[in-house]
């Protein structure tokens, strides 16, 4: 059956159920903050949130990740591989935009020759489950980059809050094989199928922002040089807000750590940080706000599009929400594409 | 690169003095040619001046896990540089103030004025240290690694 | 309000066009309810974008820094005093500047409002006179103005900018009886303990993005001391001792020269309370060396001076 | 599937000071595990990231040839961190390799052309590792006429002197090595690389040239190799850009829709000429 439903009474139950096979990543509220966190008993899933302040990468993608550990001996060095990988993991309320950004994770880091093992197994050991958007903000665009409120996916099942009910949607055969496990999940009924069908257009009507990111791809081809940039980045701080809370940025650094325990460790960089490109000569490709500013916007909706066939954004809106000087992207893209170029 | 243990089977702690040259240096030397006794816990770092110690050696000390960080230098007046030493002292005032209202015990970081004369001074002034620390137990706050990294 | 920004795009106007400056900084409208955004004018023809009203919070005196032509600045009390502190640190000569002083009764904390709705977003927003009237999907509130400002506008001292070329509108009463530093002095009155659990907890939500950083116009560094790496002083990881010794030493480094503007903890994305440790700063200097910052261009900040006979009770 | 983070583990068997600075030293690397030396397959041209423990990784551009098979060189010049720890290490330490990446020179392309060469300072390692291969008594028939113009401030700063000494003597090899400024004692030519590269003059017929150096050398020597005649589409260019992966998953050395370390370091001319002006 490809529909079920839970009550949303329930729903703890079966989290508990599945916290003894997974481990379960879930929005959690602190404060002011809800963020993906893992469940244990101190906290537990928070399913009320619009979305989330950090996006849900960091469960793949953590902020420091210990890529190996080592031992420097008197005439040796012995490396310690550090597993990716540790349990079966399960990330839940993940809202559709930002599970499509797990699509475009997957694309980046399995291009190339050479596999990102420390995303790419997680992401393979890990069950997504999805939370449909009821009331989308003012500031999402997911519908501008094919995506929507009530969107599949990058999720293997799809909760939708029809009132007092969740109604479970299977997405992939693991989804279905999750859904299995628990034989009392009740079938839905036509009508609830009915009430999210109602619900999903709503939302999808709720989204108001829209962005042109179609012509735009193409139009940025000839806009490298277009004075366009001296004018938007101005206001611009240079911090690193909108790319560490993108769903899809990805960028990393590689440091060695000075712990007792040696470790080497990424963490996450920004295209917008002004020594991102310095070179050790002192000769800086992107030496002013300007150029960062063309790079986050360019690899979005250019340089991505050219390798993987699609933006590198998923219209979730925060750096929208959060830019300390409201450096709206909707904006920039629009000013793009009403830009005349030769 | 220094390596600082801090579990040992009797914990001693480890203090890392900074020395101004001029004074302290040499009132520490008087101490040990005066055969006065003070605790074995402290390793020296000869510097110029107590103005040369900038609050990031201090800083760094406690991230590697030294359990107290000791800055002797001139007293008042008598800085070889003519005023490195009350630079220093308004710095030092910040940093500290700063670092107890973060919550680091106010024994971890240490100042005084020692002359070349005092060698006695050098050696009380070790002690009171080392019983401070003593008092307080290993460091463990601003210690690299102690934590694990942020969530999840 | 309405005449301010009409004052403010007055003498915009003329010092554009009489070319006493290049380029305006000032406020226009932003994309989101009770936001405004950085606006740079170099044309007589957009002064009209230029607005002024409760959510003009953006520390502009950020964009001065670095320009070579003359700028005018619209700015606020905190704005000027900024401004000042940057003309004695030499970042740029005070005849570059022209200070467009507007008298601020607070910026409102957007923050704290959303706090008070939870999960429900502003669509649409208010101000007028002492209120803040929002309004969002299924709510019409009312909200008192005075409850919803920065908490560093609730204690500032300098609501008519000290240093101005020209002064826009009447200058409004200062805040007299109010303490300065009640939440710092409650927090001191704490245990090590209760201070440090305090803050390992504020902290550890920091995801190093820098914004407090990038948004203080006192962080004007070519290269931060995170950033540097020869030597790489202290780590760049979300390691709680990394990221409370970032926090640490960039307080150190504004010390007597933060204004308690509060930009630092409005650009915060983790909502963490910055302004606890700046506040700080200004206290200690306040008390151990009488030094205010940002209200003359004369007086050296006080980790750029010394005295024979300053205080020493901590050293031995 | 390997996990491309882990270094392989290397000896460091011999140290040389390339120059009278002492800011530029090869490191000539034997691989703990002979198994990975032999799949450590590289091409001339291409790059591997060398982990000086407890400082980090640096992206260092392979200087040997691929024909010597017992050992791999390196040669750095000191700028940074990961870079000083190395030079600050000595015979015996064990560091990190990993790769090799990038693209590399080239080589079907040049076989049975003739080969121009321009380097100037300490970017010639890769050029010594190409010149080297090239010069091979296995290779040195599928290449026709071989030419190298390579510069440094003075003669102090030209590395590889054993190397040029031993090239100079050979007859299959039109090798002109120059320094900006007269000094007294040397006997070779002087002049700027573009100069030399104007007055030597390479038929750009057959021909594929490969230009490697300083910004500024290469903002004069690419309007002289137009002069000479060379298709945009016959002249490589190496690049160099800030790099911490590698592998292309960074974020930092992409030009365009380029990554260096990935789709490069060796762009012809006329692909760069496509791509934005950011390196």
């Amino acid at each position: 059956m490809k529909w079920k439903v839970i009550e949303k009474s329930k729903l703890p139950a079966l989290i508990a159920e599945l916290a003894s096979e997974y481990e379960i990543f879930a929005p959690v509220k602190e404060k002011s903050i809800v963020s993906f966190e893992r469940l244990s008993s101190g906290n537990e899933a928070y399913l009320g949130f619009r979305n989330t302040k950090k996006p849900p990468k960091e469960v793949f993608f953590p902020q420091t990740e210990v890529l190996f550990t080592y031992r420097i001996g008197e005439k040796d060095v012995e490396i310690v591989e550090s597993p990716a990988v540790k349990a079966k993991m399960m990330v839940l309320g993940v809202r559709p935009c930002d599970a499509r950004s797990f699509v475009l994770l997957d694309k980046f880091f399995s291009f190339g020759e050479h596999k990102d093992l420390y995303y790419l197994e997680k992401r393979k050991n890990t069950t997504v489950v999805g939370l449909a958007c009821n009331h989308p903000l003012s500031t999402c665009f997911c519908t501008s980059l094919e995506g929507g409120p009530f969107g599949k996916e990058g999720m293997d099942l799809l909760l939708q809050d029809i009132n007092d009910k969740y109604l479970i949607e299977t997405v992939t055969e693991r989804g279905e094989e999750l859904v299995k496990k628990f034989p009392w999940l009740k079938d839905a009924e036509k009508a609830d199928v009915e009430k999210a069908k109602m619900l999903s257009e709503d939302a999808e009507n709720a989204v108001k922002s829209k962005v042109s990111v179609k012509d735009v791809s193409e139009k940025l081809d000839r806009m490298f040089d277009d004075p366009l940039w001296d004018q938007i980045y101005q206001k611009c701080l240079g911090c690193g807000v909108c790319t560490f809370l993108c769903p899809a940025c990805c960028c990393f650094d590689i440091l060695d750590e000075e712990t007792e325990e040696r470790k080497r460790v990424r963490i996450w960089d920004s295209c917008q940080f002004s020594c991102f490109t310095l070179q050790g000569s002192g000769h800086n490709p992107r030496p002013s706000g300007k150029e960062r500013m063309r790079q986050r916007i360019m690899h979005k909706f250019n340089y991505f599009v050219k390798n993987h066939g699609e933006s590198f954004c998923v219209g979730c809106g925060r750096c929208v929400q959060e830019c300390p000087v409201n450096l709206d992207i909707r904006e920039v893209v629009g000013a793009i594409s009403t830009r005349q170029v030769e | 690169m220094i390596k600082v243990k801090t579990a040992e089977k009797e914990w001693n702690p480890k203090i890392l003095a900074f020395l101004c040259n001029w004074c302290s240096y040499a009132g520490a030397d008087l101490a040990g040619i005066s055969r006065m006794q003070y605790p074995p816990n402290i390793r020296v770092v000869r510097v110029p001046c107590s103005g040369r110690v900038n609050p990031y050696f201090i800083i760094k000390a406690l991230q590697r896990g030294w359990d107290a960080v000791l800055v002797s230098g001139c007293h008042p007046g008598d800085c070889h540089y003519i005023s490195g030493n009350l630079v220093a002292r308004r710095r030092f005032a910040v940093l500290k103030d700063l670092l107890e209202y973060l919550g680091i015990e106010p024994g971890r970081v240490n100042f005084s004025w020692v002359s070349a004369a005092e060698g006695e001074k050098f050696a009380n002034v070790v002690k009171d240290v080392v019983q401070k620390v003593k008092a307080l137990g290993p460091t463990k706050r601003l210690v690299k690694g102690v934590v694990p990294y942020g969530k999840p | 309000m309405e005449n301010l920004e009409n004052s403010i795009r007055e003498v915009a106007e003329k010092l554009l066009s009489e070319k006493k400056v290049d380029l305006i900084i000032g406020y226009e409208r932003g994309t989101l309810p009770l936001r405004t955004t950085p606006c740079f004018v170099d044309k007589v023809e957009d002064i009209q974008k230029l607005v002024w009203n409760a959510s003009c919070d953006a520390n502009l005196s950020k964009y001065v820094v670095g320009r070579k032509e003359k700028v005018g600045v619209v700015a606020k009390g905190c704005d000027a005093r900024l401004i000042a502190v940057c003309v004695i640190e030499k970042q740029f000569p005070r005849e570059n500047v022209v200070i467009i002083g507007v008298p601020c009764l607070g910026v409102i904390d957007r923050k704290k409002i959303e706090m008070e709705l939870g999960d429900r977003e502003v669509l649409e927003a208010i101000v007028e006179d002492e209120q803040i009237k929002v309004k969002g999907e299924g709510f019409d509130l009312v909200f008192p103005k005075n409850d919803f400002l920065c908490d560093s506008c609730l204690t500032c001292k300098h609501r008519n900018p000290p240093i101005y070329d020209v002064f826009v509108g009447e200058k409004v009463p200062e805040i007299t009886e109010a303490n300065e530093f009640a939440e710092v002095s409650s927090l001191e009155s704490k245990s090590a303990e209760e201070r440090w659990e305090h803050f390992k907890e504020e902290l550890s939500k920091c995801i190093r993005c820098y914004a407090c950083r990038n948004v203080c116009p006192l962080c004007y560094c070519k290269i931060c001391f995170v950033d540097q790496t020869m030597p790489a002083w202290f780590g760049k990881t979300n390691d709680l001792a990394d990221t409370m010794i970032y926090h640490i030493v960039r307080a150190f480094h504004v010390a007597g020269r933060c204004v308690d503007c509060g930009a630092c903890s409005r650009a915060c994305p983790m909502d963490i309370n910055l302004r606890e440790l700046m506040k700080k700063t200004e206290k200690i200097m306040k008390e151990r060396y009488g030094y205010e910052a940002g209200v003359s261009l004369e007086k050296v900040p006080p980790l750029g001076e010394f005295k024979m006979d300053d205080p020493q009770e901590f050293i031995k | 599937m390997n996990n491309p983070y882990i270094p392989n583990l290397a000896v460091i068997r011999k140290i040389t000071t390339e120059n009278e600075a002492n800011d530029i030293k090869t490191f000539e690397l034997v691989f703990k595990d002979l198994e990975a030396m032999k799949s450590f397959r590289y091409r001339c041209g291409q790059f591997a990231e060398i982990s000086v423990f407890g400082a980090g990784e640096c992206p260092i551009g392979i200087a040997s040839s691929p024909m010597d098979e017992d050992c791999i060189q390196f040669t750095v010049k000191k700028v940074g961190v990961v870079t000083t720890a190395l030079h600050n290490s000595e015979e015996g330490t064990v560091i990190g390799v990993r790769g090799p990446y990038g693209n590399g020179f080239p080589l079907e392309r040049m076989e049975g052309r003739n080969v121009v060469i321009v380097g100037g300072g300490f970017a010639f390692t890769t050029l010594r590792s190409l010149t080297e291969f090239i010069l091979h008594e296995a290779n040195r028939g599928k290449f026709k006429d071989l030419t190298v113009i390579y510069g440094a401030r003075n003669p102090g700063e030209l590395i590889y002197k054993h190397d040029l000494e031993a090239w100079g003597k050979r007859d299959n090899i039109n090798l002109n090595v120059t320094i900006d400024r007269a000094v007294p004692g040397w006997t070779g030519l002087v002049g700027f690389v573009p100069a030399v590269l104007k007055e030597v003059a390479p038929s750009a017929h057959n021909a594929i040239a490969i230009v490697c150096g300083p910004p500024i050398m290469i903002k004069f020597t690419m309007p002289v190799i137009n002069e000479l005649g060379f298709p945009p589409e016959d002249v490589f260019l190496s690049l160099e850009m800030r790099m911490k992966c590698g592998i292309g998953k960074c974020g930092r050395c992409n030009i365009g829709n380029k990554f260096v370390c990935k789709d490069g370091p060796v762009f012809a001319y006329k692909e760069l000429q496509m791509m934005p002006k950011e390196y």
